[in-house]
Protein backbone atom coordinates (compact mmCIF):
# COMPACT_ATOMS: atom_id res chain seq x y z
CA UNK A 1 0.00 0.00 0.00
CA UNK A 2 1.32 3.28 -0.70
CA UNK A 3 1.08 6.31 1.40
CA UNK A 4 -0.44 9.36 -0.48
CA UNK A 5 -0.35 12.84 0.81
CA UNK A 6 -3.38 15.49 0.22
CA UNK A 7 -2.32 18.20 -2.43
CA UNK A 8 -4.23 21.15 -3.65
CA UNK A 9 -3.72 21.78 -7.64
CA UNK A 10 -4.81 25.23 -8.83
CA UNK A 11 -6.32 24.72 -12.09
CA UNK A 12 -5.42 28.15 -14.84
CA UNK A 13 -6.72 29.39 -17.96
CA UNK A 14 -7.30 26.92 -20.16
CA UNK A 15 -6.24 24.17 -17.65
CA UNK A 16 -9.32 25.27 -15.70
CA UNK A 17 -11.82 25.79 -18.46
CA UNK A 18 -10.87 21.75 -19.48
CA UNK A 19 -11.08 20.50 -14.99
CA UNK A 20 -14.29 22.32 -14.30
CA UNK A 21 -12.58 24.09 -11.57
CA UNK A 22 -10.03 26.08 -10.17
CA UNK A 23 -8.54 24.03 -7.62
CA UNK A 24 -8.42 20.03 -7.00
CA UNK A 25 -7.94 18.69 -3.85
CA UNK A 26 -5.57 15.32 -4.63
CA UNK A 27 -3.54 12.40 -2.72
CA UNK A 28 -0.36 11.70 -4.69
CA UNK A 29 2.70 9.84 -3.88
CA UNK A 30 4.76 12.00 -2.35
CA UNK A 31 7.80 11.28 -5.00
CA UNK A 32 5.48 11.88 -7.85
CA UNK A 33 6.89 13.36 -10.80
CA UNK A 34 4.70 16.47 -12.24
CA UNK A 35 4.71 14.08 -15.44
CA UNK A 36 3.02 11.22 -13.65
CA UNK A 37 0.28 13.99 -11.59
CA UNK A 38 -0.66 15.47 -15.22
CA UNK A 39 -1.00 11.86 -16.18
CA UNK A 40 -3.05 10.98 -13.66
CA UNK A 41 -5.05 14.18 -13.93
CA UNK A 42 -5.68 13.83 -17.66
CA UNK A 43 -7.45 10.18 -16.66
CA UNK A 44 -9.97 12.42 -15.06
CA UNK A 45 -9.74 15.12 -17.54
CA UNK A 46 -8.79 13.82 -20.43
CA UNK A 47 -8.58 17.43 -22.30
CA UNK A 48 -5.55 18.03 -20.46
CA UNK A 49 -3.68 15.60 -22.34
CA UNK A 50 -4.19 18.03 -25.24
CA UNK A 51 -3.05 20.97 -23.76
CA UNK A 52 0.59 21.28 -25.82
CA UNK A 53 3.11 22.72 -23.39
CA UNK A 54 1.58 22.37 -20.06
CA UNK A 55 3.54 22.53 -16.71
CA UNK A 56 3.76 22.44 -13.03
CA UNK A 57 4.64 24.39 -10.09
CA UNK A 58 5.11 23.46 -6.83
CA UNK A 59 4.60 26.11 -4.29
CA UNK A 60 4.91 28.56 -6.91
CA UNK A 61 8.32 27.72 -8.48
CA UNK A 62 8.53 25.83 -11.93
CA UNK A 63 9.66 22.14 -11.46
CA UNK A 64 11.38 19.59 -13.64
CA UNK A 65 8.28 17.59 -15.55
CA UNK A 66 10.16 14.31 -14.75
CA UNK A 67 12.08 14.83 -11.64
CA UNK A 68 10.48 12.97 -8.37
CA UNK A 69 9.19 15.70 -6.08
CA UNK A 70 9.15 15.89 -2.38
CA UNK A 71 5.86 16.44 -1.54
CA UNK A 72 4.21 17.43 1.66
CA UNK A 73 0.89 17.44 3.08
CA UNK A 74 -1.01 20.75 1.75
CA UNK A 75 1.58 21.63 -1.25
CA UNK A 76 0.26 23.95 -3.60
CA UNK A 77 0.70 22.60 -7.13
CA UNK A 78 -0.30 24.33 -9.81
CA UNK A 79 -1.06 23.27 -13.77
CA UNK A 80 0.29 26.10 -16.34
CA UNK A 81 -0.60 26.34 -19.66
CA UNK A 82 1.20 28.23 -22.51
CA UNK A 83 1.56 31.86 -20.64
CA UNK A 84 -0.04 35.08 -22.70
CA UNK A 85 0.61 38.02 -20.57
CA UNK A 86 2.15 41.01 -21.80
CA UNK B 1 -9.33 47.43 -6.37
CA UNK B 2 -7.25 44.12 -5.68
CA UNK B 3 -3.83 44.03 -5.75
CA UNK B 4 0.00 42.70 -5.38
CA UNK B 5 2.88 44.45 -4.76
CA UNK B 6 7.20 43.58 -4.05
CA UNK B 7 8.92 47.02 -3.87
CA UNK B 8 12.23 47.67 -2.78
CA UNK B 9 14.55 50.85 -3.49
CA UNK B 10 15.49 49.79 -6.84
CA UNK B 11 12.25 47.81 -7.39
CA UNK B 12 8.53 48.21 -7.59
CA UNK B 13 6.17 44.93 -9.47
CA UNK B 14 3.19 45.63 -9.31
CA UNK B 15 0.01 43.15 -10.22
CA UNK B 16 -3.98 44.40 -9.72
CA UNK B 17 -7.03 45.26 -11.17
CA UNK B 18 -6.89 48.90 -11.69
CA UNK B 19 -5.81 51.02 -14.52
CA UNK B 20 -2.20 51.65 -15.00
CA UNK B 21 -0.44 54.67 -15.29
CA UNK B 22 2.97 54.88 -17.02
CA UNK B 23 4.02 58.05 -15.27
CA UNK B 24 3.60 55.62 -11.67
CA UNK B 25 6.48 53.39 -13.74
CA UNK B 26 9.09 56.47 -15.36
CA UNK B 27 8.20 58.28 -11.79
CA UNK B 28 9.60 55.22 -9.86
CA UNK B 29 12.83 54.97 -11.86
CA UNK B 30 14.03 58.42 -11.80
CA UNK B 31 17.28 58.89 -10.33
CA UNK B 32 19.88 61.58 -10.50
CA UNK B 33 22.74 59.22 -12.02
CA UNK B 34 20.01 57.96 -14.77
CA UNK B 35 20.73 59.24 -17.69
CA UNK B 36 18.42 56.89 -19.83
CA UNK B 37 14.85 55.31 -19.14
CA UNK B 38 13.72 52.91 -21.57
CA UNK B 39 9.82 52.06 -21.27
CA UNK B 40 7.82 49.54 -22.90
CA UNK B 41 3.71 49.83 -22.93
CA UNK B 42 2.03 46.91 -24.32
CA UNK B 43 -2.26 48.20 -25.28
CA UNK B 44 -5.44 46.22 -26.16
CA UNK B 45 -5.38 46.63 -29.91
CA UNK B 46 -8.68 46.24 -31.80
CA UNK B 47 -7.89 43.61 -33.88
CA UNK B 48 -6.16 39.89 -33.27
CA UNK B 49 -5.52 37.59 -35.53
CA UNK B 50 -7.93 39.72 -38.60
CA UNK B 51 -10.49 39.78 -36.16
CA UNK B 52 -12.10 42.38 -34.26
CA UNK B 53 -11.43 43.17 -30.44
CA UNK B 54 -13.29 44.79 -27.89
CA UNK B 55 -11.71 44.08 -24.70
CA UNK B 56 -8.71 41.87 -23.10
CA UNK B 57 -9.13 39.74 -19.67
CA UNK B 58 -6.36 38.86 -18.18
CA UNK B 59 -5.92 36.32 -15.25
CA UNK B 60 -3.02 35.28 -13.39
CA UNK B 61 -1.36 32.60 -10.47
CA UNK B 62 -1.13 35.98 -8.18
CA UNK B 63 1.47 35.49 -6.36
CA UNK B 64 3.81 32.99 -8.36
CA UNK B 65 3.11 35.91 -11.49
CA UNK B 66 4.59 38.63 -8.95
CA UNK B 67 7.49 36.30 -7.71
CA UNK B 68 8.40 35.77 -11.10
CA UNK B 69 8.19 39.43 -12.03
CA UNK B 70 10.38 40.33 -9.32
CA UNK B 71 13.13 37.80 -9.98
CA UNK B 72 13.11 38.95 -13.36
CA UNK B 73 13.74 42.48 -11.92
CA UNK B 74 16.28 41.57 -10.18
CA UNK B 75 18.04 39.43 -12.78
CA UNK B 76 18.54 42.51 -14.85
CA UNK B 77 20.15 44.17 -12.27
CA UNK B 78 22.59 41.33 -12.20
CA UNK B 79 22.91 40.62 -15.91
CA UNK B 80 23.46 44.56 -16.52
CA UNK B 81 25.42 46.32 -13.23
CA UNK B 82 24.50 49.34 -14.71
CA UNK B 83 20.74 49.87 -14.59
CA UNK B 84 19.73 52.22 -11.25
CA UNK B 85 15.76 51.05 -11.00
CA UNK B 86 13.32 48.55 -12.67
CA UNK B 87 9.01 48.97 -12.58
CA UNK B 88 7.08 46.26 -13.52
CA UNK B 89 3.22 46.58 -14.05
CA UNK B 90 0.68 44.41 -15.09
CA UNK B 91 -2.58 44.81 -15.11
CA UNK B 92 -5.41 41.56 -14.58
CA UNK B 93 -9.22 41.79 -15.47
CA UNK B 94 -10.82 43.71 -18.39
CA UNK B 95 -8.58 45.71 -20.39
CA UNK B 96 -10.30 47.74 -22.77
CA UNK B 97 -8.45 49.03 -26.21
CA UNK B 98 -6.16 51.64 -26.28
CA UNK B 99 -5.64 50.71 -22.48
CA UNK B 100 -2.11 49.56 -20.91
CA UNK B 101 -2.26 46.09 -19.82
CA UNK B 102 1.81 45.77 -18.82
CA UNK B 103 4.58 48.17 -18.33
CA UNK B 104 7.79 48.40 -17.73
CA UNK B 105 10.16 50.94 -17.16
CA UNK B 106 14.17 50.98 -16.66
CA UNK B 107 17.02 53.30 -15.52
CA UNK B 108 20.24 53.01 -16.46
CA UNK B 109 23.17 56.18 -16.73
CA UNK B 110 23.07 55.40 -20.26
CA UNK B 111 21.07 54.25 -23.23
CA UNK B 112 22.54 51.11 -24.00
CA UNK B 113 21.62 49.13 -20.81
CA UNK B 114 18.40 50.22 -20.12
CA UNK B 115 16.96 49.70 -23.72
CA UNK B 116 18.31 46.41 -23.89
CA UNK B 117 16.83 45.33 -20.21
CA UNK B 118 13.32 46.46 -21.13
CA UNK B 119 13.69 44.19 -24.20
CA UNK B 120 14.62 41.80 -22.08
CA UNK B 121 12.27 41.90 -19.65
CA UNK B 122 9.03 42.06 -21.95
CA UNK B 123 10.58 38.54 -23.27
CA UNK B 124 10.82 36.54 -20.41
CA UNK B 125 7.53 38.17 -18.37
CA UNK B 126 5.94 36.61 -21.92
CA UNK B 127 8.05 33.54 -21.25
CA UNK B 128 7.38 32.98 -17.94
CA UNK B 129 5.11 34.89 -15.76
CA UNK B 130 1.82 32.89 -15.26
CA UNK B 131 -0.69 35.11 -16.72
CA UNK B 132 -3.01 34.45 -19.34
CA UNK B 133 -5.10 36.58 -21.50
CA UNK B 134 -8.87 35.95 -23.08
CA UNK B 135 -9.59 37.53 -25.95
CA UNK B 136 -12.94 39.31 -26.30
CA UNK B 137 -14.87 40.33 -29.28
CA UNK B 138 -18.16 40.21 -30.86
CA UNK B 139 -19.75 37.14 -32.51
CA UNK B 140 -22.84 37.60 -34.22
CA UNK B 141 -24.36 40.40 -32.36
CA UNK B 142 -22.84 38.28 -28.58
CA UNK B 143 -19.40 39.26 -26.60
CA UNK B 144 -17.49 35.77 -26.85
CA UNK B 145 -14.26 35.39 -25.07
CA UNK B 146 -11.31 32.69 -26.11
CA UNK B 147 -8.37 31.60 -23.71
CA UNK B 148 -5.27 32.37 -25.54
CA UNK C 1 9.09 79.71 -24.88
CA UNK C 2 10.76 79.27 -28.16
CA UNK C 3 9.67 76.30 -29.97
CA UNK C 4 9.77 74.33 -33.47
CA UNK C 5 7.39 71.29 -34.86
CA UNK C 6 6.73 69.06 -37.60
CA UNK C 7 3.42 67.50 -37.45
CA UNK C 8 1.43 65.12 -39.38
CA UNK C 9 -1.34 62.80 -38.59
CA UNK C 10 1.39 60.28 -38.17
CA UNK C 11 4.07 62.03 -37.04
CA UNK C 12 5.13 64.99 -34.43
CA UNK C 13 8.29 66.32 -34.17
CA UNK C 14 8.78 69.20 -31.37
CA UNK C 15 12.07 71.19 -30.45
CA UNK C 16 11.89 73.81 -27.97
CA UNK C 17 12.97 75.14 -24.26
CA UNK C 18 9.89 73.97 -22.33
CA UNK C 19 9.66 71.27 -20.30
CA UNK C 20 9.28 68.25 -22.03
CA UNK C 21 5.75 65.83 -21.02
CA UNK C 22 6.00 61.57 -21.85
CA UNK C 23 2.53 61.41 -21.87
CA UNK C 24 2.72 64.65 -24.85
CA UNK C 25 4.21 61.95 -26.55
CA UNK C 26 2.58 58.59 -25.69
CA UNK C 27 -0.77 60.35 -26.05
CA UNK C 28 0.10 61.47 -29.67
CA UNK C 29 1.38 57.49 -30.51
CA UNK C 30 -1.69 55.71 -28.94
CA UNK C 31 -4.10 54.31 -31.56
CA UNK C 32 -6.20 51.60 -31.47
CA UNK C 33 -4.20 49.23 -33.44
CA UNK C 34 -0.93 49.49 -31.58
CA UNK C 35 -0.23 46.48 -29.33
CA UNK C 36 2.63 48.07 -28.35
CA UNK C 37 4.27 51.37 -27.62
CA UNK C 38 8.01 51.79 -26.55
CA UNK C 39 9.57 55.11 -25.26
CA UNK C 40 12.99 56.45 -24.73
CA UNK C 41 14.03 59.07 -22.32
CA UNK C 42 16.66 60.57 -22.07
CA UNK C 43 17.39 62.81 -18.59
CA UNK C 44 19.88 65.12 -17.64
CA UNK C 45 22.11 63.00 -15.17
CA UNK C 46 24.64 64.41 -12.15
CA UNK C 47 27.22 63.12 -13.61
CA UNK C 48 29.51 63.38 -16.48
CA UNK C 49 33.36 61.62 -16.60
CA UNK C 50 33.57 61.55 -12.98
CA UNK C 51 32.87 65.23 -12.35
CA UNK C 52 29.35 66.38 -11.10
CA UNK C 53 27.00 67.98 -13.32
CA UNK C 54 23.99 70.64 -12.27
CA UNK C 55 22.68 70.81 -15.52
CA UNK C 56 23.09 70.74 -19.16
CA UNK C 57 22.60 73.15 -21.94
CA UNK C 58 21.05 72.55 -25.15
CA UNK C 59 21.65 74.53 -28.78
CA UNK C 60 20.57 73.43 -32.49
CA UNK C 61 20.63 74.46 -35.51
CA UNK C 62 16.98 74.64 -35.47
CA UNK C 63 15.57 74.49 -38.68
CA UNK C 64 17.92 71.79 -40.13
CA UNK C 65 16.91 69.64 -36.86
CA UNK C 66 13.54 69.45 -36.65
CA UNK C 67 14.01 68.72 -40.75
CA UNK C 68 16.15 65.72 -39.50
CA UNK C 69 13.92 64.90 -37.15
CA UNK C 70 11.01 64.65 -39.13
CA UNK C 71 13.18 62.65 -41.56
CA UNK C 72 14.24 60.04 -38.86
CA UNK C 73 10.55 59.36 -38.29
CA UNK C 74 9.96 59.00 -41.70
CA UNK C 75 12.85 56.54 -42.20
CA UNK C 76 11.24 54.28 -39.15
CA UNK C 77 7.74 54.37 -41.02
CA UNK C 78 9.52 53.19 -44.07
CA UNK C 79 11.79 50.89 -42.68
CA UNK C 80 9.20 49.02 -40.00
CA UNK C 81 6.36 49.00 -42.02
CA UNK C 82 4.13 48.06 -39.29
CA UNK C 83 5.60 51.62 -37.09
CA UNK C 84 1.94 53.33 -37.06
CA UNK C 85 3.02 56.51 -35.33
CA UNK C 86 6.34 58.54 -34.22
CA UNK C 87 6.88 61.44 -32.10
CA UNK C 88 10.71 62.70 -31.37
CA UNK C 89 10.26 65.87 -28.92
CA UNK C 90 13.81 67.93 -28.14
CA UNK C 91 14.24 69.96 -25.49
CA UNK C 92 16.99 73.64 -25.79
CA UNK C 93 18.23 75.55 -23.54
CA UNK C 94 18.66 74.50 -19.76
CA UNK C 95 17.59 71.15 -18.78
CA UNK C 96 18.29 70.67 -14.98
CA UNK C 97 19.52 67.19 -13.24
CA UNK C 98 16.81 64.67 -14.06
CA UNK C 99 14.88 66.66 -16.66
CA UNK C 100 14.09 64.86 -20.00
CA UNK C 101 16.06 66.55 -22.92
CA UNK C 102 14.22 64.04 -25.40
CA UNK C 103 11.80 61.72 -25.96
CA UNK C 104 10.87 59.08 -28.85
CA UNK C 105 7.99 57.48 -28.34
CA UNK C 106 6.64 55.08 -31.10
CA UNK C 107 3.76 52.48 -31.74
CA UNK C 108 2.81 49.33 -33.62
CA UNK C 109 0.85 46.14 -33.54
CA UNK C 110 3.66 44.29 -32.46
CA UNK C 111 6.73 44.36 -29.79
CA UNK C 112 9.75 43.76 -32.10
CA UNK C 113 8.68 46.83 -34.79
CA UNK C 114 8.41 49.55 -31.92
CA UNK C 115 11.71 48.80 -30.11
CA UNK C 116 13.38 48.27 -32.70
CA UNK C 117 12.42 51.89 -34.24
CA UNK C 118 13.08 53.67 -31.01
CA UNK C 119 16.50 52.17 -30.68
CA UNK C 120 17.40 53.32 -34.38
CA UNK C 121 15.65 57.00 -33.62
CA UNK C 122 17.72 57.64 -30.56
CA UNK C 123 21.19 56.42 -32.39
CA UNK C 124 20.25 58.07 -35.50
CA UNK C 125 19.62 61.30 -33.66
CA UNK C 126 22.36 61.08 -31.86
CA UNK C 127 24.74 60.82 -35.02
CA UNK C 128 22.88 63.70 -37.79
CA UNK C 129 20.92 65.97 -35.70
CA UNK C 130 22.55 69.33 -35.04
CA UNK C 131 22.33 69.72 -31.41
CA UNK C 132 25.08 70.51 -29.25
CA UNK C 133 25.11 70.01 -25.20
CA UNK C 134 27.10 72.09 -23.06
CA UNK C 135 27.86 70.68 -19.59
CA UNK C 136 27.52 72.64 -16.49
CA UNK C 137 29.29 71.98 -13.15
CA UNK C 138 30.47 73.70 -10.06
CA UNK C 139 34.38 74.42 -10.60
CA UNK C 140 35.88 76.08 -7.66
CA UNK C 141 32.41 77.45 -6.15
CA UNK C 142 31.55 78.80 -10.10
CA UNK C 143 29.25 77.62 -12.75
CA UNK C 144 31.57 76.33 -15.78
CA UNK C 145 30.28 75.14 -18.35
CA UNK C 146 32.01 73.39 -21.60
CA UNK C 147 30.77 72.62 -24.82
CA UNK C 148 30.39 68.94 -25.60
CA UNK D 1 39.15 87.30 -61.50
CA UNK D 2 36.98 84.89 -60.27
CA UNK D 3 33.03 86.05 -58.81
CA UNK D 4 32.66 85.21 -55.66
CA UNK D 5 28.97 85.04 -53.99
CA UNK D 6 28.16 86.49 -50.83
CA UNK D 7 26.80 83.53 -48.68
CA UNK D 8 26.00 83.38 -44.75
CA UNK D 9 28.04 81.12 -42.95
CA UNK D 10 26.47 79.86 -39.68
CA UNK D 11 28.75 79.20 -36.87
CA UNK D 12 27.33 76.25 -33.50
CA UNK D 13 28.97 74.96 -30.34
CA UNK D 14 32.60 75.01 -30.48
CA UNK D 15 32.59 76.50 -34.00
CA UNK D 16 30.70 79.50 -33.06
CA UNK D 17 33.42 79.64 -29.70
CA UNK D 18 36.08 79.27 -31.81
CA UNK D 19 35.16 81.79 -34.52
CA UNK D 20 33.38 84.28 -31.68
CA UNK D 21 30.46 84.68 -33.74
CA UNK D 22 27.28 82.72 -34.82
CA UNK D 23 27.07 84.06 -38.20
CA UNK D 24 29.88 85.27 -40.48
CA UNK D 25 29.19 87.04 -44.04
CA UNK D 26 31.57 85.62 -47.23
CA UNK D 27 32.58 85.54 -50.58
CA UNK D 28 33.17 82.58 -52.37
CA UNK D 29 33.73 80.92 -55.33
CA UNK D 30 30.50 79.39 -56.42
CA UNK D 31 31.72 76.05 -56.97
CA UNK D 32 33.47 75.85 -54.30
CA UNK D 33 33.74 72.65 -52.11
CA UNK D 34 32.87 72.60 -48.10
CA UNK D 35 36.56 71.36 -47.46
CA UNK D 36 38.05 74.27 -48.86
CA UNK D 37 35.43 76.86 -47.50
CA UNK D 38 37.39 74.95 -44.15
CA UNK D 39 40.60 75.91 -44.95
CA UNK D 40 39.54 79.18 -45.92
CA UNK D 41 38.20 79.72 -42.60
CA UNK D 42 40.58 78.05 -40.80
CA UNK D 43 43.08 80.84 -41.97
CA UNK D 44 41.01 83.46 -40.04
CA UNK D 45 40.22 80.96 -37.34
CA UNK D 46 43.00 78.37 -37.15
CA UNK D 47 41.09 76.63 -34.27
CA UNK D 48 38.91 75.26 -36.38
CA UNK D 49 41.10 73.51 -37.80
CA UNK D 50 41.57 71.89 -34.75
CA UNK D 51 37.46 70.27 -34.48
CA UNK D 52 37.48 67.01 -35.39
CA UNK D 53 35.26 65.82 -37.91
CA UNK D 54 33.69 69.05 -38.73
CA UNK D 55 30.89 69.03 -42.18
CA UNK D 56 29.16 71.51 -43.35
CA UNK D 57 25.93 72.24 -44.16
CA UNK D 58 24.08 73.97 -47.13
CA UNK D 59 21.03 75.19 -46.77
CA UNK D 60 19.95 72.94 -43.99
CA UNK D 61 21.37 69.82 -45.85
CA UNK D 62 24.52 67.82 -45.48
CA UNK D 63 26.58 67.88 -48.15
CA UNK D 64 29.24 65.51 -49.47
CA UNK D 65 32.93 67.45 -48.12
CA UNK D 66 34.83 67.18 -51.28
CA UNK D 67 32.16 67.96 -54.08
CA UNK D 68 31.94 71.36 -55.52
CA UNK D 69 28.74 73.25 -54.68
CA UNK D 70 26.66 75.23 -56.87
CA UNK D 71 26.66 78.54 -54.62
CA UNK D 72 24.06 80.91 -55.05
CA UNK D 73 24.00 84.55 -53.32
CA UNK D 74 22.59 84.27 -49.70
CA UNK D 75 22.71 80.67 -49.40
CA UNK D 76 23.31 79.39 -45.73
CA UNK D 77 26.29 77.41 -45.01
CA UNK D 78 26.65 75.71 -41.43
CA UNK D 79 29.66 74.72 -39.59
CA UNK D 80 28.56 72.00 -37.69
CA UNK D 81 31.01 70.48 -35.07
CA UNK D 82 30.81 66.67 -33.28
CA UNK D 83 26.73 66.81 -32.49
CA UNK D 84 25.80 65.54 -28.90
CA UNK D 85 22.57 65.64 -28.60
CA UNK D 86 20.05 63.28 -26.74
Amino acid sequence: SVTTVPVRVLCFARAREVVGASELLVGLAPNASPRSVLAALAEAHPGLAEIRSLVIALNEEYVDMEQPMDLKPNDELALIPPMSGG
Amino acid sequence: HQMLEARSTSRLVWLGTAELAVADATNFVASPGAGATSVFIGTTRDNFHGRKVTRLEYEAYEAMAVKQMDRIAGELQAKWGQVLRVAMFHRLGLVAVGEPSVVIAVSSPHRKEAIQAVDHAINELKRRVPIWKKVCGEVQRALSCKTR
